[in-house]
């Protein structure tokens, strides 16, 4: 009996919570007006972020930009969840996290991963006055394969190919044994075509830098699985570096979103190993091991997001599908350039010369390395002899290149 | 080491389970403690042991107070116990169970000093015990052994015995009064608590008799002569010391038989060549047919077999060998539900633990016995049932209320109110225990309504009395031995206390 | 009482600690959090998407409970219901193809159908593993979620990827017409829902009125007695992983059909372990399941709030469930050993 | 692969398999009493991230594993109340702990995410050991402090439970406290006290991977390894020798599923990840059911002890029932 009473009163506690709950004021809906807004009204844009905001890496580069943005246009405030993945918030969809930002009052709201495509699609679909960009992906490119006509959706990347080819290259200038691993997050075109990149630089270097036999370039990926580690999901990134780095490669290339391969890097040379890493996505990766850092190639999403927040507060953007490219005149430059280069500790002067040569070269055009004979990792032909790239090859690329160690599908 | 318990009580709720109980075991001797189950002795020995706490009383050890509220204080003072289950570990080997709790080890455990301890032991008693054997792979009897070693390396003065013999072998048991003989010897004073009369005449110098919780006589056997307490037993030389003992045990003259003559001539219940094992028992019963209406009383101290039987018979205990019949329908080794649908039904003695369900209502039980194909519970039809059920056994409780808070009797009453009726064999367990005499009376005018329907009923008890008074025939159990049963008039008390002392 | 009110009462006390210990104001974080689940339809419609799952699972997990049994592998009877439906999808619904070979609306019935299927035989292989191999259900249980997990993982990554893609971000999309139709615009279904709720109308009408439930009851209680009093006990013990199965992967299925439209790693989405947490709150008594149930699907939707200008982070809500369990456990340990003592 | 780097890589395998060994050493001390800490996912987490914020703080890596202990001792002072004095489930206190705890490092370690962090000093080789042959490569080069401090832990634990007195009597808690009790031991306080042991133990588990095998905190920064660590504590058969065997298997395991993915590409890289599971599951079916007993009594009598003793990996009969003292 006792107990029944004790029920009875925790449930009228819980139904009271609720009923208050209910009688509260009803939450303004999203509202689905134009967006036109005085200069200096708040202008909020939300962001769904796929991994952690603060990861050192591809998502921490996003929450730079904003920050750049917010710099630039003090009436912009961002709104951000992040984590937004089956594994770190079960049951939550990208898509219901853009219905939370709108209702709070979004104007824009930005997903930043390519696994958003759908939830990005959807959230476009249902939402029809909001601007939705896709950081990554290709459903706003009319030339593409999977154009979808929705006027709201756009797509921003930043054309870091090249800058992957810088990566490559500094890799290859700092090994000593021409044995480059790296960690490779999941297996799709994006990640096919800048690992491809990777290699090509790091082949050319190889060959006209260094004037080593190509054959001697052991260049092998080892994917895990997702963008970071997922335990018990993904392989563990700690462990795929550290197998790296035990296994004999002197340099590993991280292509993760998360920080793993620098620290067991780091690990590593303080256990005596001669080891070097290079970095990827944000700005300040040499910094977690400056001494054996080799260099970073990272993104600058700012000028991207300001172009596009400027526009939809103007109202006049539509979806685009934009491949943001780099400013070869000053790569570093924050208000031009869609990627940007720092080279690292490790990589020694002599190297940095060939590595400024390297640039100079993609800048200006004079090295193409998108260009055949160029054979896939099956053996067959991707670009005949003289054959130069497009670019739904390159985006689209199938497999691949010929001479990489790892998995294509 | 000269053990003195004085004056001790101890209740259990309601049950005086010692009630002024003083005892004095000389040193150097072996002294017998007998009595019926639920006598007390148990009790007793346990509180001496440190199991149990004390309500009050005294124990006196060489003439001085000791303070026992532990089994560790107790095996500080000197005294060990041997129980009935030994209390080892049955995954480890034998010289670890050996080293297990030993005040003498170190804190870095030295098996090779151990094991020569150990061997040393053994050997003084001609125990033959492998070290590295584990225990689970020895027999009861080694097992005994093994204890006994363990708490002699432990130094005790006083060592109890809880059922020593039951389950062991006959070399076993010479070894093992041969090894107590010689510790009694050595000055060590010895409790061995017993059912059997043999092996009490054969090595006891001292016994004292319990029943319902207070000493009801002691005997000195060396001398031959008996001490009494309550002053009502005849000096008569006649008497055997085993006759004296069962008297005593079992109170002078038993109750005349009261049941009306119910069987039938067709026999229900038949059993050829049942051989039964558990890990301590193995027993044989040649041949047995019940009749409809028949009453067979099973006798004997507890853990005597008669469970495994009554199992056996309801179908939840699978036999060795031997054939169980049900009128003319062979069930041996068929499930049990084949033994429910055939009308055997199986009342336990633990009544909380394998017969009713603890957090369930009587209605719920009356509801989950008569339940058949239906999905549905007719609530209104269970509480009527259940309430017809309250009202013909009398039971104090509503529909609504949970077995677990109605008394001892009540809970019985209930166990009576499920049994499925039309029946042809019940197997029972101590149908009135806990009973007040009303009650009691009331039971067995139930039982007898059934048999006179054509049940059969076989009961186990260990009260004699209700024994003789409501068996048409009587089977004794001793120690994995059955007696062909007996015609309940042709039995007497000291017949009947005979056998159960394992004479027969 | 007295005892469990007092550990309820120290739960919340914990709760609000561990709120200001996070620098935050537990009355902004109540307001944020009932904001958040009840502010908008598509929150209102998120706390029936999750409510819907999360009710057949603990409906499911009432039998187990009462039978006696940690069902831990629940979160595995999900996830292999999810993977049984996809099955039946992909089958029906062959990659490419324009249309299902079947109607739409009886390919998901299938799908669901498939998906209870594949909740059962997963239970029932804990079931198995308990009633014959005598192995706990917990390590059972455990160890069958993981594998259920990884054949998850291997298709997703194997046989069943997206085009080009291995990613753990799950199968390629179904096709729209394969979604389980919604409430207006938002997430929630009402054939969720009307499962949900009928799941647990059955349960709560099969441990009260039915002999079934009463002779799970008895099993659980006293499993020797009540095969002494004729219940056949394995029988009883592997209905009642049958039945968990089958509405844990019926959940399973409206995971895929009703709100991810494909298959994804983690399909099952904690919701096996938060209907532990719920079955356990309410002591096995399915009937108060609903609100507790209803209670914890709004809590998990309002913490979305947390990290939205709070800059908190959203396993707040995992924290208070999990402290109210806690408690509640403790609270009647605390009755049971000193709660009789002042009765006497 | 050159022989010397797959060398390599094992040994770092194994070194990485440390916090594992410490958890499920702990666990094993537990269950050995007859308790399950079934919290030991929430522990490790909690813990890890407790280690991690004390030592960020104090600037002591030390200071960190001091309070990783701390936590996790009280983790399971919490698991010992509710199971041992107020007899409430093992399964159920130690499952809400589990989600609770790990859902507390989510909530309260937020700020701390993916900054940098003390660490333990590097790896560093024992002079001598380092020598042998094979051995020496696999154990003694490519260790830190605490890698070897697991060897010590794993030696000591197999000498208590085996060679000492404390050990035997912790054996006999766990497979019949009523005989402990007979035997005069404080079956209550032993419990008490093995559970925070296991606890402790634990706890260090986690801080070993924020401060040392996968420094630093982040979002479920450990998640899995608790209940891996049940899985091996089973597998291992309730012997801290095997059970370190089984957390350094699956450490190896994990590298392989690395290394292996470019050679066997048709292997899914998951079944590693699974692999402790299913053998968890399978060691059970052989070792729980009567067909290993009626298989060995066809064996001659020496030839079956020691194939059983190899074989039988029996739990201690008392874990998970509470000791009730009459």
């Amino acid at each position: 009996m006792r107990t029944k009473r004790l029920k009875v009163l925790a449930v009228s506690v819980l139904l009271g919570l609720l009923a208050s709950a209910c009688a509260a004021p009803p939450p303004a809906a999203a509202p689905a007006q134009p967006a036109a807004p005085a200069a200096d009204q708040t202008f909020t844009v939300g962001m769904v972020i796929v991994g952690p905001m603060n990861d050192k890496g591809w998502n921490e580069a996003h929450v730079e930009g904003t920050k750049y943005v917010m710099e630039k246009m003090p009436n912009v405030k961002f709104e951000y969840v992040d984590k937004v993945n089956p594994g770190d918030r079960p049951n939550v969809k990208g898509s219901q996290v853009a219905d939370e930002l709108i209702a709070k009052g979004a104007k824009v709201v930005i997903f930043n991963s390519d696994d958003f495509k759908d939830d990005a699609l959807e959230t476009a679909k249902k939402h029809p006055n909001i601007v939705v960009i896709h950081a990554s992906g290709d459903y706003a490119w009319k030339e593409g394969k999977n154009y979808k006509n929705q006027p709201n959706l756009g797509n921003l990347m930043s054309k870091m190919e090249p800058g992957w080819m810088i990566a490559g290259c500094a890799s290859a200038l700092g090994s000593e044994n021409g044995k480059i691993g790296t960690v490779g997050p999941l297996i799709n075109e994006e990640t096919r075509r800048y690992a491809s990149a990777a290699y090509l630089g790091a082949r050319y270097c190889w060959e006209n830098y260094k004037k080593r036999d190509p054959k001697e370039l052991q260049f092998k990926i080892t994917w895990i699985g997702f963008w970071f580690n997922i335990p018990g999901v993904t392989l563990d990134p700690t462990k795929v570096a550290d197998d790296f780095y035990n296994g004999g490669f002197d340099v590993v290339m991280s292509a993760i979103d998360t920080p793993e391969v620098a620290v067991q890097g780091k690990k590593a040379a303080e256990a005596g190993k001669a080891v070097k890493y290079h970095h990827y996505d944000y700005k300040g990766g040499c910094e977690l091991a400056p001494d054996i850092c080799l260099g970073v190639h990272y993104y600058n999403w700012g000028p991207g997001y300001l172009d596009i927040i400027k526009r939809a507060m103007e109202g006049t953007y539509t979806g685009t599908w934009t491949w943001a490219q780099a400013d070869w005149k000053d790569l570093n430059n924050p208000d031009t350039s869609a990627f940007g280069y720092i080279k690292g500790k490790a990589l020694g002067a002599e190297n940095e010369k060939f590595l400024d040569q390297f640039i100079k070269g993609l800048g200006d055009g004079s090295i193409d390395l998108w260009k055949g004979p160029l054979n896939f990792q099956d053996g067959s032909v991707f670009l005949k002899d003289g054959e130069k790239a497009t670019d739904q090859q390159i985006w689209y690329l199938p497999q691949l290149l010929e001479g990489m160690e790892g998995p294509s599908k | 080491m000269k053990v003195e318990l004085r004056h001790i009580h101890k209740h259990f709720g309601a049950v005086h389970a010692n009630n002024d109980v003083s005892l004095t075991v000389e040193a150097g001797t072996i002294h017998g403690l007998l009595g019926e189950n639920g006598a007390g002795k148990s009790t007793l020995v346990k509180i001496l042991s440190g199991f149990i706490t004390r309500d009050s009383g005294e124990v006196v050890l060489d003439g001085r107070t000791a303070h026992i509220q532990s089994p560790a204080d107790a095996l500080r003072y000197g005294i060990g116990m041997l129980h009935q289950d030994p209390l080892d570990f049955p995954p480890l080997t034998a010289i670890e169970n050996f080293m297990a709790g030993s005040l003498a080890m170190r804190a870095i455990l030295n098996p090779r000093a151990a094991e020569r301890t150990f061997r040393a032991l053994c050997a003084q008693f001609n125990f033959d015990i492998d070290p590295q054997a584990r225990v689970s792979d020895l027999t009861v009897g080694e097992r005994q052994q093994l204890e006994i070693v363990r708490l002699l390396a432990n130094g005790v003065g006083t060592l109890i015995l809880d059922e020593p013999t039951t389950g062991i072998s006959a070399s076993q048991k010479t070894l093992l009064f041969e090894a107590l003989r010689k510790l009694a010897g050595e000055g060590k004073s010895i409790i061995f608590v017993s059912h059997k009369l043999e092996d009490v005449e054969e090595l006891c110098d001292c016994v004292t008799v319990m029943r319902r919780g207070q000493v009801v006589g002691e005997l000195d056997l060396r001398a031959d002569g008996l001490r009494q307490t309550e002053g009502k037993w005849p000096r008569d030389q006649h008497f055997s010391i085993a006759a004296r003992i069962v008297e005593m045990m079992f109170g002078k003259e038993l109750a005349m038989p009261v049941k009306p003559p119910t069987h039938q001539d067709e026999v229900i219940l038949s059993v050829e060549g049942l051989v039964l094992r558990s890990d301590r028992l193995e027993m044989r019963i040649e041949h047995l047919a019940v009749q409809r209406g028949e009453v067979i009383g099973v006798a004997g101290l507890e853990g005597s077999g008669q469970q495994l039987f009554l199992m056996a018979c309801a179908g939840l205990e699978r036999p060795a060998a031997g054939t169980i019949r049900l009128a003319d329908r062979d069930l041996t080794h068929k499930p049990y539900r084949d033994f429910l649908q055939a009308g055997v039904c199986y009342v336990p003695a633990d009544r909380l633990r394998d017969g009713l369900i603890s957090g369930l209502t009587i209605q719920e039980h009356v509801a989950l016995r008569t339940s058949n194909r239906r999905l549905f519970i007719n609530r209104a039809a269970a509480t009527a049932e259940a309430e017809r059920a309250i009202a013909t056994f009398n039971i104090r409780g509503r529909p609504d209320t949970l077995v677990e808070r109605l008394s001892g009797g009540n809970q019985q009453r209930t166990q009576l109110a499920l049994m499925p009726s039309p029946l042809n064999v019940l197997l029972m367990e101590h149908p009135t225990r806990g009973l007040d005499i009303e009650s009691t009376l009331w039971v067995w005018q139930q039982l007898i309504a059934r048999c006179k329907q054509g049940t059969a009923i076989v009961f186990a008890s260990s009260d004699l009395d209700e024994i003789v008074q409501y068996s048409d025939r009587v089977m004794v159990f001793s120690g994995g031995r059955v007696s062909p049963p007996i015609a309940a008039s042709e039995l007497t008390a000291d017949s009947l206390g005979q056998m159960i002392g394992g004479r027969f | 009482m007295l005892y469990r009110v007092g550990a309820f009462v120290i739960s919340l006390v914990l709760i609000g600690l561990v709120v200001v210990l996070s620098g935050a104001s537990p009355i902004t974080v109540i307001g944020r959090m009932l904001s958040g689940a009840f502010g908008t339809a598509d929150q209102i419609g998120r706390v029936v998407a999750t409510l819907s799952p999360l009710l057949l699972c603990a409906a499911g997990l009432v039998y187990t409970f009462n039978a006696g049994l940690y069902n831990l592998g629940v979160e595995g009877q999900i996830t292999f219901g999810a993977i049984a439906a996809t099955l039946v999808l992909r089958l029906l619904h062959p990659e490419g193809a324009s249309a299902s070979l079947a109607p739409p609306p009886l390919t998901i019935a299938l799908a669901i159908v498939a998906g209870g299927i594949g909740g059962v035989l997963w239970g029932l292989l804990a079931g198995a593993l308990h009633v014959y191999g005598r192995i706990s259900e917990i390590f059972a249980g455990l160890g069958l979620n993981f594998a259920a997990t990884g054949i998850a993982i291997y298709l997703i990554f194997g046989p069943w990827k997206r085009p080009g893609v291995a990613s753990l971000s799950g199968t390629q999309p179904f096709d729209e017409s394969l979604w389980l139709g919604t409430f207006g615009q938002t997430e929630a279904t009402p054939v969720a829902l009307i499962l949900g709720l009928i799941a647990l109308a059955i349960t709560i009408v099969v441990m009260r009125n039915t002999y079934f439930g009463l002779r799970l009851r008895a099993v659980g209680k006293n499993l020797r007695a009540s095969y002494v009093l004729g219940v056949p006990a394995r029988r009883q013990l592997l209905s009642a992983f049958f039945i968990c199965g089958l509405f844990a992967g019926v959940a399973g299925a409206l995971q895929v059909v009703g709100v991810f439209h494909r298959l994804i790693p983690n399909i099952s989405s904690n919701l096996g372990f938060l209907g532990l947490l719920v079955v356990m709150l309410v002591n096995f008594d399915p009937r108060w399941i609903l609100p507790v149930a209803f209670f914890f699907s709004a809590l998990n939707i309002g913490s979305l709030q947390l990290p939205l200008s709070l800059g908190l982070e959203s396993s707040l809500s995992g924290v208070i469930q999990g402290l109210l369990v806690l408690f509640a456990l403790i609270g009647r340990g605390l009755a049971q050993r000193y709660g009789r003592k002042l009765e006497h | 692969m050159e022989f010397n780097q797959l060398l390599v890589i094992l040994a770092t395998a194994i070194a990485a398999a440390t916090p594992l060994v410490f958890a499920c050493i702990g666990e094993t001390i537990t269950e050995r009493a007859g308790v399950i800490n079934l919290s030991a996912e929430g522990t490790v987490m909690l813990c890890a991230m407790v280690g991690f914020v004390v030592a960020k703080a104090t600037e002591s890596v030390w200071l960190g594993f001091v309070g990783a202990t701390v936590i996790g001792a009280l983790i399971a002072l919490i698991v010992a109340y509710g199971t041992i004095t107020l007899k409430q489930s093992q399964i159920a206190i130690g499952f809400v702990l589990a989600l609770l705890c790990s859902d507390l490092s989510a909530y309260l370690g937020n700020p701390y995410v993916r900054i940098p962090g003390p660490t333990v000093p590097p790896a560093f080789p024992i002079p001598i050991l380092q020598d042998i042959p094979l051995i020496g490569p696999l154990f003694f080069r490519e260790g830190d402090v605490l890698v070897y401090a697991g060897y010590v832990l794993i030696a000591a634990t197999w000498v208590y439970f085996y060679r000492t007195r404390g050990g035997l009597t912790l054996r006999a808690v766990g497979e019949q406290p009523a005989a402990a009790f007979a035997r005069g031991h404080n079956v209550v306080a032993l419990r008490y006290a093995y559970t925070l042991i296991g606890g402790a133990l634990m706890g260090i588990a986690g801080a070993a991977f924020s401060l040392d095998f996968k420094a630093g905190w982040s979002y479920r920064h450990t998640a899995g390894y608790g209940w891996i660590a049940l899985a091996i504590v089973i597998f291992g058969g309730w012997n801290p020798l095997r059970a370190a065997l089984g957390a350094y298997l699956f450490g190896i395991l994990q590298s392989l599923a690395s290394v292996a993915q470019s050679a066997i590409p048709d292997v899914p890289t998951q079944a590693f990840t699974v692999a402790p599971f299913v053998l968890m599951i399978l060691v059970l079916v052989l070792t729980s059911g009567d067909w290993l007993d009626r298989l060995l009594s066809y064996l001659p009598v020496s030839a079956r002890r020691s194939l059983s003793r190899a074989l039988r990996t029996a739990p201690p009969a008392a874990l998970g029932r509470p000791f009730e003292q009459d």
